[in-house]
This record gives C-alpha cells, structure tokens and sequence, in this order.
C-alpha cells in the first residue's frame, strides 16, 4: 500500500498552477481579494510616481564632495555639506588632531556589541570585557596618562557626546534602577513609599524639563563656588530619568520569578543581601534584557534633547554647521545624514533586543 | 450505558449530508489531502484515525470552511463549499465544529458564549436563545455555570460548554477534532459522556478521535487516514479485529496495549 | 489581629533581641535612615538654595505672576496681549499644550490602529510598507523629525500670496492652513441644538435597537443610522433656518490672509511629528494586541458563522482592548510630555512661554517647578482616567 | 582677588560663549572657535597668562548664560549679552566695556514694499526666544499700536530658514545679526534692513559681582583692544611701536612698567593682547567686517574720532 | 527493601529536636493553625496527611520561619525561634526543605545549586562543597548530571536534585512539603526511594504526604490534620487500620480506594 501511495503520489503530485510559484505568490501575497487588488495597484502607482525624483534627487543630479558654491547650482542633493564638515559633525571641537581617539573609542564600542550580538559569546568574561572597554575608552577619550593630551569632556562633542550620554547613562542608571525597583517592591511602607514617589513623579515630567532643571536650577542647590560641568549635569539628569524607567522594568523581571525561588533561597539560610545577588537579580535581570535594550535606544534618541540646553551633540554640531552661512541651506541633506545615523543605530539595537527575546524565550 | 447504540448503519436509507468527491488539498507545495471521496449518511457516526500529520484535522476543516480545497467536491447537506460567501454562511449554520482547545471566548460568560451564535448569526429573540442555551447547559451538566467566565472552569467543563456552544446553533452535522486530547484523564470521561448521549440522539457526528473505545462503542464507520489518504475504512468490529492494511496494522498495535 | 508572643522564653533565651538582630526593629531603622537621609539631602539642598538666591538676590516666590508679561504669544485660543500678565500667557500656553496633545492622542490612536492592523494585512506590499513606517519613524528621534517636518512645512508650501488653493476658501500656504468658517447666523445656536438632540435621539435608538433584538432578534442598523442622524438633523435645522451660505472666507490683506480659521505651520509641523512617530508605537501595540488574541478564536467564531466584522467587534477587539489600553496610555503620555518640545519648533506650549517667562523674571526654581507640576498633573489625570475605563473594560469583560 | 587667583591656579580661564553665532562665537569645521566674543576672551587669557589660548570655552544658551556666571562656571561671560540695569543688579552681574554697540532692527523682504516699520501692522515677526528681542519688539509695536503674530524659535539656524522660507514677513534681532543674516540670504538684494533701530543694545561681556580686580582685568583687556586701535598699534606693528618715542605708548607696551602691576598682570598684557589678539579694529574686520560673509560696517562700532562710539580712557 | 526500617520510635530515648508548644497562627483574621502541639524526637520519621488547606504546608513552613506564627513557641534544636535574625539563621541552616516544585535555581547547574548553600551560608571552601555535592549527588544517582542545568532534567531527577541540595547543609532535620505530588507517576518511585534510603540512615523527617505506602513502609507516626488542628496523631497500623477519628476515617476512606 505504502508503494501505491508513492506512485499515486507521483501523478496526482503537482498542486494547481496559479496556487504555486511566482504567480502563487503573487496572487497570495498581492491580490488574493478585491480590496488587496486595489490596495496593491494604488500604492504601487504612488511607488512610481515617487521613486524615480527622489532617486534623481538623491543620487543622480546630486553633489558629494564639492565646495558650498557649487551646490548652490545644482538641482540635486548637496551631500558637500556632509562630506566637507564630517569631522566636525562627528566630533565637534574634540582636538582636530586628536580625532584618531573618538574613533578607536567608536570602533571598540561597535567590537563590543557585535560580540554581544551573538550568544555563544555571553559570558562573564564579555561582561568584564564591557567594563574593561568602557574603562579603555574613556581613558582614550580623557587623555591626561600615557602620554596622551588631555582633553576636557567640555570638549567630547558630537557623536562621542551622545554616545557618553546615552552609553554612561544607562550604566550608570542601572543599579540605582535596581536598587529603585527592590525598594518599590520592599515590605517596608517608607521605602517603598520613597520610591514610588520617585518613579512616578520622574516619570511623569519630560525629559526637557529635568535638563531645564539641571541647566538652570542645579546650579542653586549647590554650595556657594561648587560648580558641576555642565556635560555632567546634564548626565545626571540623564540617569536620573534612565533610572525610573529601569527601575519599572527591573520590577517586571523580579515580579516575573516565582515565589518558590524565593522561599528556596530562605530555606537554604541566604539573608536578604545574598538571596536577591545570587538568586533573584540574576533571574531577573536576564528576563528583562530586552525591555532595557529598548531603554537604551530610547535613553540614545533622547540624548538629542540636551540640545535644548546648548549641549554639542551630533544634532547640535550638524546645526552648528548650518549655521555657517556657507552651507546654510542644506539642511534637507544634513537632517537625512543623522536621521541615518540613529536610525542605523536604533534599528541595530532593536533588531538585537527581538532575537534575543526569540532566543531567550526557547 | 452505550449498549443502547446499535454499531451499525444502514446506509440506504438516508441521503448523503457530506459528499466529498476528489478532494485535493495543498499547502503551497505541499500536498496534505489527497484524492478524498466520503460520503456521510444523515445520522451516521464517523471516527477518523491516523498517526500525526496524516491530514485529519485538515480533512475535517475542509468541511467547513476554515481550510480551503484547491480541487475537487465537497457537498455539505446539498451546498457545494465555493468561494461564495453566503454558501459558506449556510453551510457554517449547519456545521458545528468542537475544537481541541476549547476555543470558547474568554470575555463572555458561559451563557453569552452560549447565545452569541444564536443572536447574531441565527438572529434568534435572546430570550430564547437564552432558553436553548439553558437547555444544553442542562444536557452537559453544568447549567449551574451559566454565569462564570471560561478561566473559572475545568478544562473538561470547558469542553462540554463547547460542545453546547456548538449544539446551540442546531447544526445537523457536529465535527470534532480531537476533543479530548487536551484534557486531563479524569476529565475524558465527562466528555465523552456527553458525546455518547449526543450519538445515542441521532446525530451526524464526524470524530478525529484517538478514543478507541468511544469509537468502539459508538461510531458505524472508522476511517484510518495516513499521508493525506484514507487508507482504510470499515466498522468498528472489522477495523479493530481485522485491519486489512499494514499500516493500520501497525498502528492499531501501536495505539491498543 | 496582631497577636504577639507575649511570654519570655525560659531560661537560656535571653529576653531581649539585640535590635540588629530584630527584622522588625531593623525595618524601623532603615526607614527612619531613609527618611533621614531624603530630608537631610531636601534640608541641604535648599539651604544652599536659600543662601545661593539670597546671595544673588534673586526674587523668589510666585509673585510675579502678576505681573506685566510684556511678549506676544503667536497662538492662543483665548485673548491675550503683551499687557496682560503672566499668569494668563502661562495659561495660553498650558492650552496651547493641551490642545496639541488632545489633537494628537485622538490623530496617533486612529492612525496607530489603521497601521497596526495593516502591518497584519495579507498584503505583502501593505504589511512591508507599515513595518517600514514603523521601524523608521520609531527609530529617528523624535526632534530630528520634528525639525524635518518644520523644514518641510516652511520651504515646500507657497508664500502667502501664491497659496495652494484646492477649494475655494481654503488655503494652503507657509503661514498655515486656512480655511472658512460660516458667518454667524441666527439658525447656528438651533443647527446646535439639533446636534445634540440627535445625540441624544441616538442614545435612545440604540437602546431601543437593543431592546428589539433582544425580543425578536432582528439586528438594527444602529451605526448607520445615527451617522444619519448626527449628520441629517443639523442639516434638516440649516435648511429650514433659512440656508445661510455666506462664510467667513479667509483673505489675503495686507501681510496675511484675514478671517477664516487657520493653523500654523508650527502647530501642523508639530501635530505631524508627534502623530508619526508615536502612531508608530501605537501600531505596534495594536499588532500585538491582535496578534495575541490566539488563531483559535476567530475559528472559533467562524464556526459558529459569524460574518467577519462581527467576528472583530464581537470577539476581537473586546479582548484585544484589554491587551492594547495599559500601553496605549503609557504612549497617549508619552506623546503629552513629547509637545514639551514644541519650544525647538516655535509651537508656543507651555514650556515655551515658561521659558520666556523665566528668561525675562530670572525665576528658574519657579519655573521648572510649574512645568514640572503642570506635566505632572496631566499624567495622573491622564492615567486616573485610563486606569477607570480600564477597570471598567475589565469589569464587563471578567 | 579671588577670580584672578583661581583662574591663575587652574591655568586657564573659563568663558561663557554662543555656541553657533557666526561672527561672534562659533566654530569652524576643525572646532576651532572663532569671533568678536572668541577674541575678546582671547584677548582676556592673552592678558592673564600671555598665551591667548588658555581658554575652556563652554557655550550657554540665552537661558543658562546667567546662571553659569553666577554659579561661577565660567570666569567671563562673552556671549553677546546686552547690558540692562536689571541684570546689572539684580542678576548680579558687572557688564565692563562695550565690544560691540548693536540695536534691535528688522529685516524684511523687498518685495513687500515696506519702507517703515510703522507699517508692519498684522505682520508675522520671527524673533529669538531668551533675549531682550521678544519683549522690544512687543513692547514697539504695543506702542505704535500696531498687531504682531511672534512667531519664536529657538534655534538661529532654525530661525533664519524660516525666515527665508517666508514663514514670517520680517525678522527682528540685532541689527548685527540682521546684516549677517541678510548676507547669507539666497539672494541679499532680495532683503533689506528697515531704518528704524527700535532698541538699544549694548553687547559687553560680563563679569560677577564683587571681585573689582577681575572686573577690571576684563575691562581693559577690551579697552586695551580699542585703544590700540586709537593709537595706531596694530599686531603688525607692535614689536616696532616697542621702540616708540611715544610716553603714552611706552605705558600702554609696559615699556614704562606700572599698567600691569596695577591691575595684578604682566607689565606685558597689552602688548601681549595686541600682539596675539590685535586691536579692535583689525579683530572687528576679521570677524564681523566688510570683507567677511557679515559685511557689517564699522558705524557706531568705529573710533569716537571716526564718529563712532568706540573710546578709551587713559593707559595712566 | 524497607523491611529494614523498623517502624517503631523508643520516643523516651532522646530528647526532642522540635518542640511546638501551643502554637497558633492566623493570616489575616483567618485563623490556619491553632493550638498547635508537637514535639519530634531525634531521628523520628513523622507523615502528615490531611485534606487540602488544613494547614499541612503552612505548619511545616513555620518551622524554618518560612511563615510566622503568631502565638505560642517553636524550638528546634534549643533554640527558640523568635524575630532573632541570628537563631533563624542557626535554625535555617538546620533545617532543610524540599517543596513541592522542587524550586531550583534555574540559572545555575546542578553543582552550583547543590554547593550555593555550603558556600555561602556555610563558609566551606568551595573544593570541600563540591565535593560534599558530589557525595550526596552520587547517593541520589545523578552524579553524571551535574554540570547541566535544572531545566535539562526530568521531573523526578528535579527532585533528587533538591533532596540533595537540602542534604548539602547537613541538615538535622528534613522537611517535605509534598514532595513526590507534582511529578508524573513513573517518576515518584525515584525520589520515594531516595528518602527511603534517607530514612533508613536515621534521618529526622518531617513529610507533608499523601503516598500512604510510604507513610506505612517508614513512618514512625502519621499525623492527620483538619482545619488547621492536629487531629489524631499514631503509629501507621494504628492510623490505617484503626482510625479513631471520624473525619480520619472519611478521609482515609476517599484516599484508599
Ligand atoms: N498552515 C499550514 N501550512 C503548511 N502546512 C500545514 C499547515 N497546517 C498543517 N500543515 C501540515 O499538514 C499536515 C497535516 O496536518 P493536520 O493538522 O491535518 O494533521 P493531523 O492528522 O490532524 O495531525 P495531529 O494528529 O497531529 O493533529 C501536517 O504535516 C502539517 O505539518
Ligand atoms: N498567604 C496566605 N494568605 C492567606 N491565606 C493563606 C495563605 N496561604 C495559605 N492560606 C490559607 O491557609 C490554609 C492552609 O493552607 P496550607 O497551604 O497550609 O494547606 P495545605 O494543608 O498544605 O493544603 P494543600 O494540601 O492544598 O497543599 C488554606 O485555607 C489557605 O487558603
Ligand atoms: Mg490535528
Ligand atoms: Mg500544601
């Protein structure tokens, strides 16, 4: 029987034609009702009328490595102002010679997450290799030993400011997030109280009105001839948010182990101390990884905020340009340039984020 | 208790309700059903077998609708199953269907979910879909539910609301996939209960059912399906005692210890 | 019940439990530590505060909101001039705020659905294009695309004199959107009221619509008729009040155009930004609120024949809801404190004319606490509101 | 005093400065700073430490100016700020001498046919927000009364593009920054700055409240430029002007010491400044001058003897 | 194989380990256990029976403080447990516990879980603990398992795993809250005949059970609970054969088929 079935199988195996290859997808995938039908030619006619000027725009009638003046004759776009002020737009008034050390610092960064992008690297030593990195590149980007120029972080502009902001701000913002989040979920009602209030009056307020408060205000609360860098400042306003919303994610993960986790630890005699560092945070903050890598892309877009208070960030450094009255004008070309560069940024850590929920799920 | 079910059918007597006739079906390239001609007689109890992936679950969607056919037949109480919505409508009134999840709608009570069916598409007065719902609450035993919420109840109650859910629209055939697989071994025994009296009533039933003694003491005809064909079929007595195909030897020595 | 062990243990036990060796009393001390560090570090800051202002001699307290506010306000949506003070330019700009937001919650949901839902369409190229709009719009900060919706609003429309002007009346050009307004007519207040009496009509039909189908099971088209209604009844009232048609038609006079309606390139490039991006969050919510509705139950309810809508309102989108309404609310503030930053773009909110207001009084402290308490007071009352219709989905629905 | 003696222990001198003013505070694509403010500072290091660039330059918004100076995060402010009673007292701040003499003015299109700023009523007016601009233009069309429709945002850049893009019918900012403004318009000729200047505004950096040597330091630093300039000393000609016969000369050099230890600085520091900096002149021409992208002319800007406002006391 | 585990306890022999005292506990206005009196001797194997929620798992919790009573005294060991945060510890160390879901750590590996305690509450270098871990993971045969993670091992091999997890501390006394309850059929004979094993090396037991073949085979008292009271408490054959309680002798009757 089984042999007959093979054979039956043999001349009866081909499906109908219009249900298989290219036109099966097709009509799948593009027409497989009247309203996908209409849907289907409408925006493949907007497709039409929209690619080939923008094409043109962009690449055909468009300029890469010219002065100011010549864009100022062409139809196209002027991708000048990027390629004649990339330094600049990149690293600010970071030492012109010293550009090499923001570099290194970006390149070990990206080592960095490419290897965490792959789990068969997770391990202690990659957590060790995060913090060494972190330490290299801000040693590299300080300069003061080895030689190296000292630079004032007044002067990290551009792309190595937000990335200090965002990077620094999340590292740092992490325990006081955890320790934030053990305090909303204590038994003791102060604390928990404390902690709460904190939360959601953070929460509550946007970020531009913290920046406002360190620029503005934070110089009142010290004492008189204390000054705080005003980069700093506005970091800790930075970690200040980042922690809230840490915080709330972290309570998910510990919300999400189960009590008998707990009880065993008890059982086995760990005091609250040992219990939480070798049993619950480890859980926990495993099952939360990805909620904080979409902190951390959000803590990364925010960081174009401090450009309200007149920190040089990418955002304000590629303004700055613009204000240049050579290359005023150009902003269409500028704009797209950073939208790129976060957008490439962005979407890398959130692609990261969902094959890691995949991977962590199974 | 099942004594009562004579296990056999006179096929004369009646016309088909189920004509399936060359049924072919692919997923893409692959081709799950094959060459499928049925016919099921008004009253007659069906229990279709066969190892995993032989295409049952799919066979028994086919016949209302959740699956399309790419080729050949299928007539449901006279409607051919086409493109057109409306046959499709009918013949969905006219099939009940008892899933094996349950699937009951988790934000409506017993009785809500009981009636949504009679309301909307059958467009009866709620009173008295309420009265027909109380009715087959009764049946399945647990009219004292009619207002808790699916989560509130056992998995095996679960399954006998979906049943009376589906009984509620008065269809003359009832498909079943599976219906117990899902449910602890306690629990197997309220629902085929239940599933016996409905046989014992007359109805249509067609049963992917691994339940060798429910389909022992209740089904007329058994189908053993195996990659995408029926490979066998044959009453109860026959089909267990003296499978003619290898493979329903085989898998009848797997099945029965 | 707090019963307590009352009785000493015997002989070996000592009586009393050194106080670090007591959960209970330890508890006590951490917070009291808490509470005292909290207030020590409040006392600290605001003694430098203090001596800080009195060293500079900064004015303090809230008086000057009484003050002469002395700057004009491009948009507001009630009177005010440079004469009036700043209490009411705050106040314009705290509605300017809500008005953006409000706008904007109702534009992000719409969108946010028809883009989620269409993320899941069986449309290939519909369901590319929404995971394209929603991975670029989520992924570029939201000032970049408001300085390119403000760069796209200014240079691409038309001065004023060389409006785009689609229907007549209605214009399009760099200093907004305008558009006519009928001239005020005697029959307005009663066209009005047929409004709300159609309202109120259609209250009642759907009650009585119900109450049919529950006796004779027959279904009435309740959504379409008090569409009808709603539409027909001010229409029947402006016909019979005598037809009036002349409009307030918007002009060119002078610099700008005179009369009409209008909005302002800020505020659209504003409302745009915000929309887009945050409707891309939105979309997402949606998608995997529908998603995590299991396949099982739109099955189920074909089964039973339920026709496709019905099978979304009556068996989808109740459970949806439940899924979708705890981050959805969390975005409808999130897009809220987003219109702080209408201040890059000129929009005058409320953190623009508060900063105005702080540059010219010196009062920072004053300030950001009013930003900060204004934003404040919008997220509870934004959340109180989400978390009642959400108990009350979940009552109805549990 | 204490300023001097911190500035001196950290080894460089903190200054407040506008991140993207071309002209006055900005830097170029190798984040070199440049401007009339840039020089200013220059001038005051050049005059602390004889090395013109010991400088932490740290830009400010209109908002945060103040407070930086008040919380001494920076030593001088050089950021454009017009000097006002109110901020010279009750924000705590010294203005020193004048670098720049500038006035509220509007520009606006050709096209439009306006001659006067009397008949900008009804107008759209683009201003930048956190100056004393928003409240002048107020307070002149209040008083001519006239409608206005402000339209104000933050950002220069932002400003100036809508401003091109006809988003508003006339900009007001300082006159300044009109003629730069106007210079970078796709078409100068297409703009032109009305005659009415509605405002007084004196550009000076600023100091704190209650350090007089430090005042003073920042003081003639500026004055030191300007008097070079009425002296005929230019960075050129400095070395030369060493050897002048000129007593007046001699002092200002340091040749005849006393200057410097008068105000607690190298007998050196003018010579310093208008050796590394240069004098007033040739530091406007670089930065603001007719023969930059700004092409603003000397004016109220020029020597009191050219019939400007620009005037230093005696180097006695 | 239990022949050897005489079922007879000489109690006058030793002093107790436990001794509860007229204990009550309340949650809420709820009163769980009341009056409360029992005292354990050394090496004494004690099975407590009783319906659902009648305080089985919420007595055996108190005494490792997972739970506090409210009124009367427990002491293990001499020492009496109070809000001491030192003599919980000393009593925690103790005592160990086997639940019901085994509660593995699940981001560590078998060894780890085993040498977590030893470490860190016991201070013993972590050579010794590994090999104290291995000891006991050999004595419940899984010793080849323990570099894998909890999530890798059966049900029953769980179990095991806690069992000698607990057994790491070298406990004087074990508690099980029934231990063999959420484990499929085949698997509850493994872990039975590890503490089996336990008990016939003279360890004290105290086991929240419902597997009377245990209790019969090593128990040296069975006590019945009900309603957060010890009801009867006796030798097994007494307890099995000659129930002297009414609500006993229902319960039995529905556990005994
Ligand atoms: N949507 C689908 N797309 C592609 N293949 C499918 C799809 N659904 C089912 N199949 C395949 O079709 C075959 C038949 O599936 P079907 O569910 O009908 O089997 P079954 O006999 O019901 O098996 P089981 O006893 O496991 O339920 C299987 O091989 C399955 O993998
Ligand atoms: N945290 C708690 N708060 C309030 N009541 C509780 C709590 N834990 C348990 N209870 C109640 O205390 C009673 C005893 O619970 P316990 O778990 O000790 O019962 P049990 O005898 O172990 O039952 P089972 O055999 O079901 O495990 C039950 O009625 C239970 O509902
Ligand atoms: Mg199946
Ligand atoms: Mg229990």
């Amino acid at each position: 029987m089984s042999q007959q079935t093979t054979q039956h199988r043999k001349y009866e195996a081909r499906p109908p034609i219009a249900s298989v290859g290219v036109i099966g997808w097709i009509r799948q995938n593009l027409f497989n009702s009247p309203l996908n039908s209409v849907l289907t030619i409408i925006i493949m006619a907007g497709l039409v009328q929209l690619l080939p000027p923008v094409t043109k725009w962009a690449f055909i009638d468009s300029v890469w490595f010219t002065s100011a003046d010549v864009c100022k004759d062409t139809s196209g776009a002027c991708w000048s102002v990027i390629s004649q002020n990339l330094r600049f737009i990149l690293f600010g008034f970071y030492p012109y010679d010293e550009h090499w050390r923001p570099i290194t610092s970006v390149l070990i960064l990206f080592g960095l997450f490419w290897l965490s992008y792959y789990r068969q690297f997770w391990s202690k030593k990659l957590l060790y290799g995060w913090l060494v990195g972190l330490v290299v590149m801000g040693v590299l980007m300080k300069g003061g030993i080895f030689g190296l120029v000292p630079v004032e972080t007044t002067q990290w502009s551009g792309i190595s400011l937000t990335l200090l902001l965002s990077l620094f701000g999340l590292t740092a913002a992490y325990p006081l997030g955890v320790m934030l989040a053990l305090g909303r979920r204590s038994t003791l009602p102060a604390v928990k109280t404390l902690c709460v209030i904190y939360i959601e009056l953070i929460r509550g307020v946007p970020l531009i009105s913290l920046l406002f408060m360190s620029s503005v205000m934070f110089p009142l609360f010290l004492p008189e001839g204390v000054t705080i860098d005003k980069i700093l400042r506005a970091q800790v306003a930075i970690i200040l948010f980042t922690a809230a919303y840490i915080a709330e994610v972290v309570r998910g993960g510990l919300q999400a182990i189960p009590k008998g986790q707990y009880e065993a630890a008890e059982a086995l005699g760990l005091e609250y101390g040992l219990k939480m560092r070798l049993i619950i945070l480890p859980q926990a903050l495993k099952v939360v990884i990805p909620p904080t890598v979409s902190i951390l892309i959000s803590a990364f877009k925010d960081t174009s905020l401090v450009i309200i208070i007149g920190l040089f960030d990418i955002m304000k450094t590629t303004k700055t340009t613009l204000a240049n009255p050579e290359w005023m004008g150009f902003s269409t070309e500028a704009y797209i340039f950073i939208a790129i560069l976060y957008f490439l940024g962005c979407f890398s850590m959130s692609n990261f984020s969902r094959n890691l929920e995949k991977t962590l799920k199974t | 208790m099942t004594e009562q079910t004579a296990n056999t059918f006179d096929a004369s007597s009646s016309e088909p309700i189920i004509e399936i006739i060359d049924m072919h079906k692919w997923y893409g390239d692959f081709h799950v059903l094959s060459d499928i001609n049925l016919s099921v007689e008004r009253g007659e109890r069906i229990v279709i077998c066969g190892p995993s992936g032989s295409g049952k679950s799919t066979l028994i969607r086919c016949i209302n609708r959740l699956e399309q056919h790419q080729r050949g037949k299928i007539i449901v109480d006279n409607i051919e199953l086409s493109n057109d919505l409306k046959n499709i409508e009918k013949i969905r009134a006219e099939v009940g269907m008892v899933f094996q999840h349950f699937n009951l709608f988790p934000h409506l009570t017993i009785l809500e979910n009981l009636t949504l069916g009679p309301i909307w598409v059958r467009k009866e007065p709620k009173k008295e879909a309420e009265e027909t719902a109380m009715y087959y609450l009764n049946k399945v035993q647990i009219a004292e539910q009619a207002k808790k919420y699916p989560g509130q109840l056992s998995g095996g109650q679960q399954q006998r609301v979906a049943i009376a859910r589906s009984l509620c629209m008065k269809p003359k055939v009832m498909l079943f996939d599976e219906p117990t697989s899902a449910l602890d071994p306690e629990m197997v025994k309220e629902v085929l209960d239940v599933m016996i009296d409905l046989a014992q009533e007359g109805m249509t039933m067609l049963v992917v059912s691994h339940e060798m003694g429910f389909a022992r003491s209740v089904a007329h005809r058994v189908l053993f399906m195996d990659s995408g064909q029926i490979v066998e079929q044959n009453t109860p007595e026959e089909f267990f005692h003296n499978p003619q195909n290898e493979r329903t030897q085989k898998f009848l020595s797997q099945i029965l210890h | 019940m707090t019963q307590h062990q009352t009785t000493a243990s015997p002989g070996k036990h000592p009586a009393a439990i050194p106080f670090w060796r007591d959960p209970d009393k330890l508890g006590i001390i951490y917070q009291a530590l808490a509470l005292c560090l909290v207030s020590l570090f409040g006392y600290y800051i605001f003694s430098n505060t203090q001596a800080n202002l009195a060293r500079q001699a900064i004015a303090t307290g809230f008086g000057f909101l009484d003050n002469e506010a002395g700057f004009e306000i491009g948009e507001k949506l009630v009177q005010y001039s440079a004469a009036d003070s700043y209490a009411r330019a705050l106040a314009v700009g705290v509605l300017n705020t809500l008005k953006v937001s409000l706008l904007g919650i109702v534009l992000t949901i719409a969108l946010g659905i028809i883009v989620g839902i269409a993320r899941l369409s069986t449309n290939w190229l519909v369901s590319r294009l929404a995971a394209i709009y929603i991975e670029v719009l989520q992924n570029i900060p939201v000032l970049l695309q408001l300085f390119f919706w403000y760069a796209i609003f200014h240079d691409t429309l038309p001065m004023p004199r060389m409006s785009w002007n689609p229907l007549p009346g209605i214009f399009f050009n760099n200093r907004g959107f305008y558009y006519p307004i009928p001239e005020s007519h005697p029959v307005h207040p009663w066209m009005l009221g047929a409004l709300v009496a159609a309202m109120v009509f259609g209250y009642f039909l759907k009650r009585w619509a119900k109450e049919r189908q529950d006796r004779t099971g027959q279904i009435f088209p309740v959504g379409l008729s008090i569409t009808g209604l709603i539409l027909g009844l001010p229409l029947l009232t402006w016909l019979f009040g005598g037809t009036p048609t002349a409009l307030n038609v918007p002009e060119l006079s002078g610099f700008n155009f005179r009369g009409g309606l209008n909005f302002s390139p800020e505020f659209c490039a504003l409302l745009l930004g915000l929309v887009l991006y945050t409707s891309a969050f939105v979309a997402e919510i949606v998608r995997s609120g529908i998603q995590a509705i299991s396949k099982g139950q739109t099955e189920a309810a074909m089964s039973l024949g339920l026709r496709p809508n019905r099978i979304l309102t009556l068996v989808i989108l109740p459970q949806a809801l439940r899924v979708i309404i705890p981050p959805l609310t969390s975005q409808m503030l999130n897009l809220t404190k987003n219109s702080s930053l209408a201040v890059a773009i000129g929009y005058p909110d409320f953190v623009s004319v508060a900063n105005t207001t702080i540059n010219q009084t010196g009062q920072a402290i004053e300030g950001v606490a009013l930003i900060m308490v204004v934003y404040l007071f919008i997220s509870l009352v934004t959340s109180a509101f989400m978390n009642w219709y959400n108990k009350k989905k979940a009552l109805v629905e549990r | 005093g204490e300023t001097l003696d911190a500035v001196k222990a950290r080894g460089f001198v903190q200054v407040g400065i506008n991140g993207s003013l071309f002209g006055f505070g900005m830097p170029d694509d190798k984040g070199v700073w440049h401007g009339l403010d840039v020089d200013t500072a220059r001038a005051v290091s050049a005059a602390v430490f004889g090395d013109p660039d010991k400088i932490k330059y740290i830009p400010l918004t209109a908002q945060t100016r103040f407070t930086a100076l008040q919380s001494k995060e920076v030593d001088v402010l050089c950021r454009n700020a017009t000097r006002t009673l109110s901020r010279d007292t009750e924000l705590g701040l010294n203005f020193v001498t004048v670098n720049y003499y500038d006035g509220q003015g509007f520009l606006i299109p050709t096209k439009l046919g306006v001659k006067s700023a009397k008949e900008l009523d009804g107008a759209s007016v683009c201003v930048l927000p956190g100056t004393t601009t928003e409240q002048n233009v107020a307070d002149y069309f209040r008083a001519n009364n006239m409608k206005m429709k402000p339209v104000v945002i933050e950002e220069n850049t932002e400003l100036n593009q809508a401003f091109f893009s006809g988003r508003c019918d006339v900009l007001t900012s300082d006159a300044s920054q009109l003629a730069g403004i106007r210079a970078v318009a796709p078409n100068p000729a297409d703009y032109e700055i009305l005659p009415q200047i509605i405002s007084k505004e004196p550009l000076a950096p600023a100091v704190r409240h209650g350090d007089d040597q430090w005042r003073d330091i920042v003081d003639y630093s500026v004055l030191a430029m300007i008097a070079a300039e009425d002296m005929g000393i230019t960075s050129a000609n400095v070395d030369e002007m060493l050897k002048s016969t000129d007593p007046n000369v001699q002092r200002f050099l340091g040749v005849t010491p006393g200057n410097g230890k008068a105000l607690g600085l190298d007998e050196k520091f003018a010579y310093n400044i208008v050796k590394m900096v240069g004098n007033y002149g040739e530091v406007f021409e670089r930065n603001v001058g007719v023969n930059t992208k700004l092409q603003i002319k000397r004016g109220l800007n020029a020597q009191w003897k050219d019939g400007g406002l620009m005037y230093a006391p005696p180097f006695k």
